[in-house]
């Protein structure tokens, strides 16, 4: 695979299908929600989304009809509280009903792991004395061929495209990613498809050794998208915008205002520039 | 000392709770600010991780998120999430892990999943998260939550991480490597496990506060342990320190923050 | 568990027990000689060891007759060839038979994952059209419970003692790795004690965020022990010291000279700056 | 050109056949050799990777060991041995794996492991080390050896890594991800499975050299494909890369290692 270096629009556009398994990752931190929205701009539908952490994002994706399926373990507003979309979409099928694969956050990491193992399942001890494994025939059982202990499998999840943001990418689609990563670098390794947003392209990369680095020739596409992490956060570049999070929990528990709002603001936008500019009009107004 | 709230008492009284040699597994809200109290008054060498991956870290301030970049910039080191649910957690590391849930059960059993049935739930609440296993692996698990007969429940909707299951060693039959839900902070004080039915029990009160407020919080026949404590208010450096730290967090997360255009 | 300042004397009197399982891990990079040396003064009999690349300080701990059983993926001299100790040990039982525990680099890696995961087995799709399964009864097959392939198991490795070489720590225990790692890390939180000797002990670790750390309560004990890891290397403080590997064949190769050489350098040296000094000391003659 | 070793021209020709796009999984020895040769010729932009962790790796000097700190310094980045096997190796992301034996028979399986029973060698060798996977995972396998009937052999005493098992499609009907020893160059020319059987055959010859002096060397009765191809000597650009290479890499290891003292 080599890297290109691609527009958000046309790397949506070729490797984003309808009824494509998508994985947006980055733990609270370096959340592409750029990405998202040129998602919901182009009308993919049937996605099988995936996501540890479900955040406003997949809440707009769910909320605007492009998911089918949803693969997850916390899907929350951290810090405020519930996702409404998400709600409305599980408790009342709108905009469409949404297919519920519900795991715990070491049950993802495991599947994540396996997936960038490309083994077919994960271990772990876990679930033990919980209702989930009875609602899903994801989570099942292996028993140790050592000691016989049982265990809890999940299936590898190797998604279609997993799509990250990172501070910088060098010419060439090295990916270098700094602070929280969650279970972003396994999501993309385990990814057929990797398209990684950046903050900056930069002639060389800062000395890594150790660092987390995505080789370029694991990288499908990189798109420079300054602030495409927004309103999630990239370490080093700029902060969470916590407000917007809290200003969220209104826009989304009313499905009007949720449809102007994405009108408005991701519909009625070109790209994540114009995006961003309409909400600095909106916070100057 | 002045009237402090019963978010800053339950806050104060599960800071207690921890020792300076405690590796805490921390969520976001009461037990974020309870382990950093014990942090800046106590317990000064505790480890507090977050699931985000941020390992030994020192806030200024509270996080508003799992994964704030505060917790990153002031963190012993940062790894990815599947090793801290593998390496440390499920490697049994982890001291003590903070829960809190919608609705609890008198085994100390938790649901965070759903109101109402699964398949159509009336509420769909935001999932168990890092909770099953936690719940499973830590050697003790406190759970701080304010109570009602709405939250402390006769039956789960749905079990989204294992207490004591039924009680009565039903839980450390499963195989179930951690100790289980040692405590339950609450807004009137705290229940904890009778040693053999392992049912949740007053075991200690606010100063003040009655047996009868606590029974009318709680949505079962609510047993009271054969030595009942009282928790007394935060001290006046308790509720200094508290208070600043809660000042800084609001000082810090009103700044405006800059679109990145 | 808290973590102690030790002398390296201490260290292996107090944790390194006969009979003990023991991995002093690092990939050729870091590999803890002087820590092997201790054990050899010691005279520590009946050892399990573990590591995945035998190299020269097993070869001597092997042929001065520590060791009953070793667990290992790669038995050999790195660019050079054999290591002799070790064939003897195999082909002749001198100075005592050594039980062999062989596997893959790979079926290793796996093992010390699932040890330091505290889970009883690791899985990897290995070992396929080998005769390592038939000779080891500590290779199985598992199935997946979602697609039924059967893949290899091997049983995790949790080692008694696990002692590395590090650069640098910080008082309170926390340890800093730089460079080539192997499978330190996972051998480190896989043990049930850890060692840690390191080049320097400073204040302050250097800013960390995604560097390998193993955090001061992971840590059992950490020695202050300048050039411990020679004559392999410490990056950043001193480079492989290939011709003693290459002059290493030789010693090794006869009996007597071994015997002669372990006990002028090692048996005959109080500690590992006694050690090195016996060398610089042959070398200057 | 001068005249070069057999060696020189070995290294030649494995590294002719790598292409500029091609990830490596790179042994010691020779195959280190071979690759970097590639790097520093027609394929600057060579992925590179050692089982130490160093991925992307464009060192001056050849390792003497699979973990110099050379390779750490040159590398785009450096991680754990776990994840080079599985994130890497295991996921498919490797397209040529070098791989060396002690034996190799007619269907490309090796030995590194032992000469007689498993459990009382004559000779202990030091074992498969990363093979077992890098046979099975690698799109395609180069085998590097020079050539005697001690070492290309009718039968081997162990079978340490997977080639085509007994050829004829056996090794596809294992579920083996990988392609198998695509080529076994050695110091006469190189061999390569027959498209159905999978038995090696002789594919091409160092020029100059006869087909009875491959069959000399070669254990099995060497078979001979339809096409046999000749393989130029180095080009003059190609000898004095590789020995501009050796000799820097000569005189980096002779300059003498201080003692830490």
């Amino acid at each position: 695979m080599s890297c290109q270096h691609l527009q958000l629009a046309e790397a949506i556009e070729l490797f984003v299908h309808d009824g494509a398994s998508v994985a947006l990752e980055g733990f609270t931190h370096l959340i592409p929600f750029a990405a998202g929205h040129e998602i919901i701009r182009q009308r993919k539908r049937d996605l099988h989304l995936i996501r540890m952490t479900p955040d406003l994002i997949y809440d707009q994706l769910i909320g605007m009809g492009c998911a089918r399926i949803l693969t997850f373990s916390w899907g929350g507003n951290p810090g405020v509280g519930s996702l409404h979309r998400l709600r409305d979409a599980v408790e009342h099928g709108w905009p469409r009903p949404l297919e519920i694969d519900e795991h715990s956050h070491a049950g993802m990491a495991a599947a994540f792991t396996a997936g960038a193992s490309r083994l077919p399942f994960g271990v772990l001890r876990g679930y033990i004395g919980t209702d989930l494994p009875a609602h899903n025939p994801n989570i099942r059982r292996v028993a140790c061929p050592f000691t016989g202990e049982a265990l809890a499998a999940v299936p590898a999840l190797n998604p279609d495209v997993t799509i990250l943001h990172a501070q910088r990418a060098d010419r060439a689609g090295n990916v270098a990613i700094d602070g929280i990563v969650g279970a972003a670098r396994e999501a993309a390794l385990a990814a057929k498809m990797l398209i990684v947003t950046v903050e900056e392209i930069v002639d060389a990369l800062p000395p890594a050794m150790n660092a987390i680095v995505l080789p370029h020739w694991t990288v499908g596409a990189v798109v420079h998208c300054r602030g495409g992490a927004y309103p999630s956060y990239a370490q080093g570049h700029y902060a969470r915008d916590n407000a917007f999070y809290q200003r969220w929990d209104a826009i989304a528990r009313d499905r009007q205002r949720f449809l102007d709002w994405m009108d408005h603001h991701v519909l009625g936008t070109r790209d994540h520039r114009a995006f961003l500019a309409s909400l600095q009009t909106e916070a100057t107004a | 000392m002045s009237a402090c709230t019963r978010d800053e008492w339950m806050t104060v009284a599960a800071a207690r709770l921890l020792a300076n040699d405690s590796v805490c597994f921390v969520g976001i809200g009461l037990p974020s600010a309870a382990c950093n109290l014990a942090r800046l008054t106590h317990a000064p060498e505790i480890v507090l991780i977050y699931e985000s991956g941020t390992i030994g870290t020192r806030p200024d301030v509270l996080p508003l998120s799992i994964g704030d970049g505060e917790l990153a910039e002031t963190a012993a080191c940062v790894v990815p999430l599947p090793e801290i649910f593998s390496f440390y957690l499920q490697a049994g590391r982890v001291d003590v892990g903070f829960l809190g849930a919608a609705q609890i059960d008198r085994f100390g059993n938790l649901n965070s999943t759903v109101i109402g049935p699964y398949e159509l739930p009336s509420t769909r609440l935001p999932g168990a998260g890092g909770a099953p296993e936690i719940a499973l692996h830590a050697r003790q698990v406190f759970v701080m939550a304010r109570a009602t007969p709405r939250s402390f429940v006769e039956q789960l909707d749905f079990r989204s991480s294992a207490g004591y299951l039924d009680g009565h060693g039903a839980r450390a039959r499963t195989g179930a490597p951690g100790g289980g839900p040692r405590a339950v902070i609450t807004d009137f004080g705290m229940l904890a496990p009778h040693p053999e039915s392992e049912e949740l029990q007053l075991v200690a009160l606010f100063e003040g506060v009655t047996v009868d407020e606590a029974r009318a919080a709680i949505g079962w026949p609510l047993l009271v342990a054969d030595r009942l404590d009282t928790i007394a208010p935060p001290s006046a450096h308790e509720l200094d320190t508290l208070r600043a730290l809660n000042t800084r967090t609001r000082e810090a997360h009103a700044r405006p923050v800059h679109i990145p255009l």
